[in-house]
């Protein structure tokens, strides 16, 4: 804890500052990424059933990768392209955006799945066409399983942006791997507090931005058909 | 007018769910499709506004064929209730009545005054337009589907099983609400169900549909009753066939009413055993409104609420034989009351003026 | 690839598949059987549900890295030993299955459990013999996302010197050979795949009642 | 391939015959070190089990401590360095001394080898025409412009960055911190993202890939030689007699040459095996 | 027996489900607790094995208060059927069924063969044995609830709306399923339904509850026709009392039956005409069983089957006067077919006879 509270470590090149806005870059990026990915993606199986064997197997496969030996070979792969930094942040990223894509991808599918079929045959029979089904009718009945799958990529990737440092880059991962270097057991508490209380804190932005933005027709019923399906976090990977 | 022509649908597993229907539903009369269970009635519904396509046959719509249309635009021309209500869960019970209206390009604030009026219309309180559906009962959210149809004051409406989702009292008071609004609005209606008393009760005309998509009758709910085509629909129209028949002929004055001597609340013993004929006598309340049936000889004193019998239902003097048959049947004197349109003692029949009346009428029927 | 050297290194690798498979099939088992009883705890209270689901949402954010690094001190055990794995990842499937468990017995229907209770079962009878077998669906979906990280997981352990298949990412990077990193990473789906193939045999041969095996 | 770390459960053996658990860090030289010694101990008849790669001094240490591993071997600099980071020893016999001051209750140190691995700080071959580089001070004019590149620990370390500026008066444009002389640190001084780097006077990569280690001319860097550290009660008479030998006959060359090896995916048994014999020690 | 002694249960929010309640179910009867929906029927069953513990009073079994027993002892003792069946998702039909005879330590063997049995008993095809309860329709789950229940062979059964999951045809045929069973087993039976036409079919005695919890009236179903306690239970009761209330009164003889001449398919128009009495002529088939009415006038040549007119419901001589009564009502000729037991004419009857019979038997009720 001392580390935390030491005024040095506030101001400055490596400060905490510093390392907590590097690490919401890196994961924000990610999570970006992971979202216009797999969005997309589980909106068209979920609606067009087609390729749902993507959703079991892949997904679960994704999970399956070690970060740490992906990041490795993806630094040798890709870092002798690029002369700057570039050459490590792509394979972080790449790393973080793997990990973010099986919650959100599970979690639009099944709630794309989970529209009551009776609504949506109301709007067909209301003549809707195919788009505005989509926008007006399963979009806005399965957010809340998206935001709630956006949820646990985002503090999966929080957690495993860590890794980042590994590899020279910055965020709060610094703390852990300088910590661990320089045999400072505080600075590497004060690592895991730091990630952990940024992940409290966007997992409580997230529920509050779901409470927003969610229907309130939609936030009682659906808390108990989410739960086969709620994806879960993988620990992080430094 | 709706107007099945031939129309036959097989699904790609070779199930036949409708098979060569010929059908017309009248323009602002109220068709009913009933039949066992998967005998193809939401089949035949859902091909009118084409979620399925037939696989052989024509549908017209006022004498247009439906094949030939936007099946979008077409859809919105039309009503739909689904079964269970099927509303958008998301949206307020007001925005759901709404979606048409605005999807129609109607402003918002306009759609939802509409949209308050039918719900008031469809016997909701004003207060539940901010509602959420799951704030609703099944029976409640039943009325919003229906009216979220009428909102575009579609010309037709189809209606697959529109009152299932509630329990039979409920239910009564949902088809008599209906039946209501459709003396008023008179839509081109066609209505699925597989109750063949609410089929019999709403239906302008009833269609009775067999396993295999096939139609068995096509007939006023009367008719349905008096003559049945076959086995399958005498057996599916049920037992009571006869009674409820009489639901269909109307009193007017075919019945002699006798005058029947009445005493009020409160009147004496002696009075009572004097105004009495046979063991009971009649109370009624200051405004001549039946009250219920005494029996002198068990009164002391004066003629209380204690002594009343209720039994009896009153007919109203312009109902059905059955209601006037009801009456003297339920009546512990024998004797039916009928009462005029306010509720007022016209007087009694016997069961048996009833049923002479009704042998002397002919016969509804005559062989096909 | 080079396919001579993973020829040499065969039973070194085999060897590291071993070790692989047991850090990750003991916490998972261990996990469960920890699980249980506290997801069972967090069906019954209201109250307790939202807390032991928070502190389990809390214990993911804890980078293993650290809880690595810091489990000996706590638990008193030698550095290498293998046990600081095993105890790590238990406390990750355990903070995972909790709320699993508990969403399981939540979602046997009412009717069921009200059934069992007319029929006059007691409660651990219920609980036993009704509400846990109706809930295996959705715990074994629950282990399954469980059985996949830990095999991602365990490979963290190489920071620790314990044998297992993370030791060839370490030992491909110093040496820039990709190799063993290939050879690791294939070998870490696929022994996830297998695991995730058998939790849906085990749970298939749990539930011969349900009318289709609940996909993802 | 590697040992059997499955029998290190087994281990103690109980019995007659001597055991002993040689552990290595987690980069090969360690690796390769750590193999000579137990082939050697095998050699005289001494049980051995091998646990490779442990990891880092943080694991290592304590691993010896409480008895994870008996014997691994280690660097007198940056042992001495973990052991008290404010030391101010730089050379050999400086090392030796404070480090038997040092060591924790029951490691003992043998003898040291005249084999050295200690950090260099490397330039491409390009850098050091263009700013006609020769030694460390040499920087000094340009040192603005260049970004360095080091272990982490280098940020706070007196040996490291803080070293640089108050013995050299070095102040670089940015320190990165990568890992410690291994791939990532000389990838980034290939790949240009460092243009100069701390690396291991050892590594074959110096030579491979033509890079110019500048000359320590003020000896920031402390000596580096190599020492088994090993548990008192497990220094046999004949455990330290071998070591000894292997220590004596090692040369900074043969560690070169071997890691040269190694760096061509030869396996390190072999290796090992290859040069006891030709020291006659296997 | 089932005794409740002013039992009131009160929710912790201050809902009062169930108010003084007073009420006895005799061994051996079929007691029904029927209400509108929320008045407090589910609540009360619950009461009795204990699955909700009363506020006050006391329920007695056999004339031993509920209260002291060990609850999940003397729930073993009381078969329970759930409103949706509530069956066990993991076991299989046979296994569903023989739970509460395993639990009560009987062999598994023994259990099954029994289990077996019951499922045939609750007429399910022995064949439904191995399966699990997803591939079973509503009314399927329904039956196998009900032999589960059967299953220990209690003295007691408590059924909460035991057929309400299923369409009414489905739902008539496991009614008189059900009244079989209970003629052969005679259990002590307490069942909640809200449909009062259930309600008199079934229960040997109906209660019936209004909201807020209070049992309004407790009496026979031909009673509960003939005199209900106040309006409420009248409006509750319902249209078509005085019909539905001749269901209760055994036709025994008190109706002369007509002869009726007859002729049989294939007979000349000539005969036809001979023979009919009115415009209506009866036809059997070879063995003077009922076939429909033929028109003579309308026939030329011979008497086909596309002559008949099928809307008369024959009754059978053992019967109810409303059987009587509909016959003659839904026939065409107005004089109703009566058949014996075998189906066989015995003759016809006017229902102007029928009503003159029926006005000749004293009113079920003196008033209270
Ligand atoms: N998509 C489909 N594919 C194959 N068969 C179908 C499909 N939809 C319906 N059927 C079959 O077609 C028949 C008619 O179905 P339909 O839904 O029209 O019956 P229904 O009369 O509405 O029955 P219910 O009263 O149960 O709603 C049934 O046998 C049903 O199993
Ligand atoms: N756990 C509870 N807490 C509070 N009120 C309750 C509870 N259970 C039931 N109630 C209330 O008690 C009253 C009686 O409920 P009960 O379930 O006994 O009714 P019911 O007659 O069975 O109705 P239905 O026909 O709808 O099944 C209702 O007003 C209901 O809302
Ligand atoms: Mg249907
Ligand atoms: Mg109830």
């Amino acid at each position: 804890m001392n580390y935390l509270f030491d005024p040095r470590h506030w101001s400055g090149a490596d400060s905490i500052p510093t390392l907590i806005g590097e690490h919401l870059l890196y994961s924000l990026i990610a999570l970006a990424i992971a979202a216009i990915i797999a969005v997309p993606l589980g909106i068209y199986i979920g609606v067009t059933g087609k390729g749902v064997f993507l959703i079991a197997g892949l997904a679960n496969a994704l999970r399956a990768l070690p970060s740490v030996g992906l990041l490795i070979l993806l630094v040798l792969l890709i870092s002798p392209a690029f002369p700057s930094k570039m050459g490590y942040i792509l394979p972080s990223l790449i790393v973080l955006v793997l990990l973010a894509v099986p919650p959100i991808l599970t979690n639009t599918y099944a709630g794309v799945r989970a529209v009551d079929a009776a609504a949506v045959d109301a709007a067909r029979g209301m003549g809707f066409r195919t788009m505005k089904i989509l926008t007006d009718v399963q979009l806005p009945c399965s957010l809340p399983l998206v935001l709630s799958g956006v949820r646990s990529a985002l503090l999966q990737i929080i957690s495993t942006a860590t890794i980042a440092a590994y590899i020279s880059l910055g965020g709060l991962g610094r703390l852990l791997i300088d910590g661990k270097a320089q045999n400072d057991y505080s600075q590497m508490v004060a690592g895991a507090v730091l990630v952990a209380l940024l992940a409290l804190f966007f997992d409580q932005l997230l529920a509050f931005i779901t409470r927003r933005v969610v229907s309130p027709g939609l936030t009682r019923r659906t808390i108990k058909s989410a739960s086969p399906a709620e994806p879960v976090k993988t620990p992080v990977t430094v | 007018m709706i107007k099945f022509e031939n129309v036959t649908k097989a699904y790609p597993d070779g199930t036949v769910a409708v098979d060569g229907l010929n059908l017309e539903a009248p323009t602002g009369k109220l068709t009913i499709l009933v039949g066992p269970s998967g005998c193809g009635k939401t089949t035949s519904l859902r091909m009118i506004n084409r979620l399925i396509e037939p696989t052989s046959g024509t549908i017209y719509l006022d004498d247009q064929p439906t094949s030939g249309m936007d099946a979008a635009l077409l859809r919105r021309r039309i009503g739909y209730v689904i079964q269970h209500a099927g509303l958008f869960p998301h949206k307020t019970i007001v925005d759901n009545v709404a979606t048409m209206p605005v999807l129609l390009g109607e402003s918002r604030q306009k759609a939802r005054i509409k949209a308050l009026e039918l719900i008031e219309r469809v016997g909701l309180p004003a207060s539940f337009a901010k509602r959420y559906p799951w704030q609703l009962s099944g029976g409640q959210q039943q009325r919003v589907g229906v009216a979220r149809a009428l909102a575009s004051d579609p010309a037709f409406m189809l209606m697959d099983e529109p009152f299932s989702a509630v329990d039979p009292v409920v239910r009564g008071q949902l088809q008599d609400e209906f039946l209501r609004l459709q003396r008023e609005i008179g839509k081109t209606i066609i209505m699925v169900t597989h109750d063949i008393d609410e089929a019999l009760k709403l239906g302008d005309q009833v269609a009775v549909m067999r396993v295999g998509g096939k139609l068995a009758q096509m007939a006023s709910p009367s008719e349905l009753l008096t003559s049945p085509a076959d086995e399958f629909v005498a057996d599916f129209v049920g037992r009571d066939r006869g009674y409820r028949s009489l639901g269909f002929t109307k009193t007017a004055g075919a019945v002699a009413i006798g005058e029947e001597a009445v005493i009020q609340l409160g009147a004496s013993a002696d009075e009572a055993r004097a105004k009495a004929s046979g063991a009971w006598v009649l109370v009624v309340d200051g405004s001549r409104k039946p009250l219920g049936w005494a029996q002198p000889e068990l009164v002391r004193g004066e003629v209380t609420r204690e002594h009343l019998n209720l039994s009896g239902i009153p007919a109203v003097v312009s109902g059905t034989m059955r209601q006037l048959l009801d009456a003297a049947l339920s009546s512990p004197s024998r004797r039916g009351v009928v009462v005029d349109e306010n509720g007022e003692l016209i007087g009694t029949v016997t069961a048996t003026d009833v049923v002479k009346a009704i042998e002397a009428e002919p016969h509804l029927e005559t062989a096909r | 690839m080079n396919f001579e050297w993973l020829g040499r290194q065969s039973d070194n690798i085999v060897f590291l598949l071993g070790w692989h498979v047991l850090l990750a099939v003991i916490p998972l088992i261990l996990g469960l059987l920890i699980a249980l009883p506290l997801g069972w705890w967090a069906h019954r209270s209201r109250r307790i549900y939202p807390l032991l689901v928070g502190v389990a949402g809390l214990l993911y954010t804890v980078p293993s890295l650290a809880l690595f690094v810091l489990l000996p001190l706590v638990l008193g055990t030698k550095i290498l030993d293998p046990l600081n794995i095993v105890a790590a990842l238990t406390i990750y499937t355990v903070a995972l299955l909790v709320r699993v468990v508990a969403d399981a017995l939540e979602s046997v229907p009412e009717d069921t459990v009200q059934a069992a209770k007319a029929m006059g079962y007691r409660g651990y009878q219920s609980l036993l013999k009704v509400e846990l077998p109706v809930g295996v669906p959705v715990i074994s979906a629950g282990l399954r996302v469980a059985a996949v990280s830990n095999v991602s997981l365990v490979s963290v352990a190489a920071l620790l010197g314990i044998p297992q298949l993370g030791s060839l990412f370490t030992q491909g990077f110093q040496l820039r050979f990709f190799t063993p990193i290939i050879a690791g990473i294939v070998l870490c789906v696929v022994l996830a795949m297998i695991l995730d193939g058998l939790i849906i045999l085990l749970n298939r041969w749990l539930t011969p009642w349900t009318p289709k095996v609940v996909a993802s | 391939g590697g040992g059997d770390p499955m029998s290190s459960s087994t281990t103690p053996a109980g019995g007659s015959g001597e055991s002993i658990i040689v552990g290595s860090a987690d980069f090969p030289e360690s690796q390769l070190i750590a193999k000579i010694y137990a082939e050697a101990l095998k050699a005289k008849g001494i049980q051995v089990t091998e646990k490779p790669s442990i990891g880092s001094r943080e694991v290592t240490i304590p691993a010896l401590k409480d008895g994870s591993i008996d014997l691994m071997p280690e660097y007198g600099g940056a042992l001495l360095q973990y052991l008290d980071s404010k030391t101010k020893a730089v050379s050999s016999e400086d090392v030796t001394k404070d480090l038997a001051t040092k060591i924790p209750a029951g490691l003992t140190l043998l003898t040291a080898s005249e084999a050295e691995d200690k950090d260099v700080l490397a330039v491409k071959k390009e850098t050091a025409e263009k700013y006609n580089l020769k030694t460390i001070e040499d920087i000094k004019p340009v040192a603005k412009e260049l970004v360095l590149g080091g272990p982490p620990e280098w940020k706070t370390r007196l040996n490291g960055v803080a070293g640089l500026k108050s013995v050299y008066g070095l102040e670089f444009k940015e320190f990165s911190a990568l890992d410690a002389g291994g791939p990532l640190t000389l990838n980034a001084l290939l790949s240009g993202q460092v243009q100069v780097a701390d690396l291991f006077s050892t590594d074959p990569a110096l030579k491979d890939n033509n890079l110019v280690a500048l000359e320590d001319n003020k000896n920031l860097f402390l000596s580096e030689n190599i020492v088994p550290v090993i548990n008192a009660k497990k220094s046999t008479d004949v455990v330290k007699e071998t070591l000894n030998k292997v220590s004596a006959a090692l040369t900074t060359e043969d560690l070169i040459s071997m890691n040269g090896r190694v760096a061509k995916f030869e396996d390190i048994g072999e290796i090992a095996k290859e040069w006891l014999k030709s020291k006659n020690l296997g």
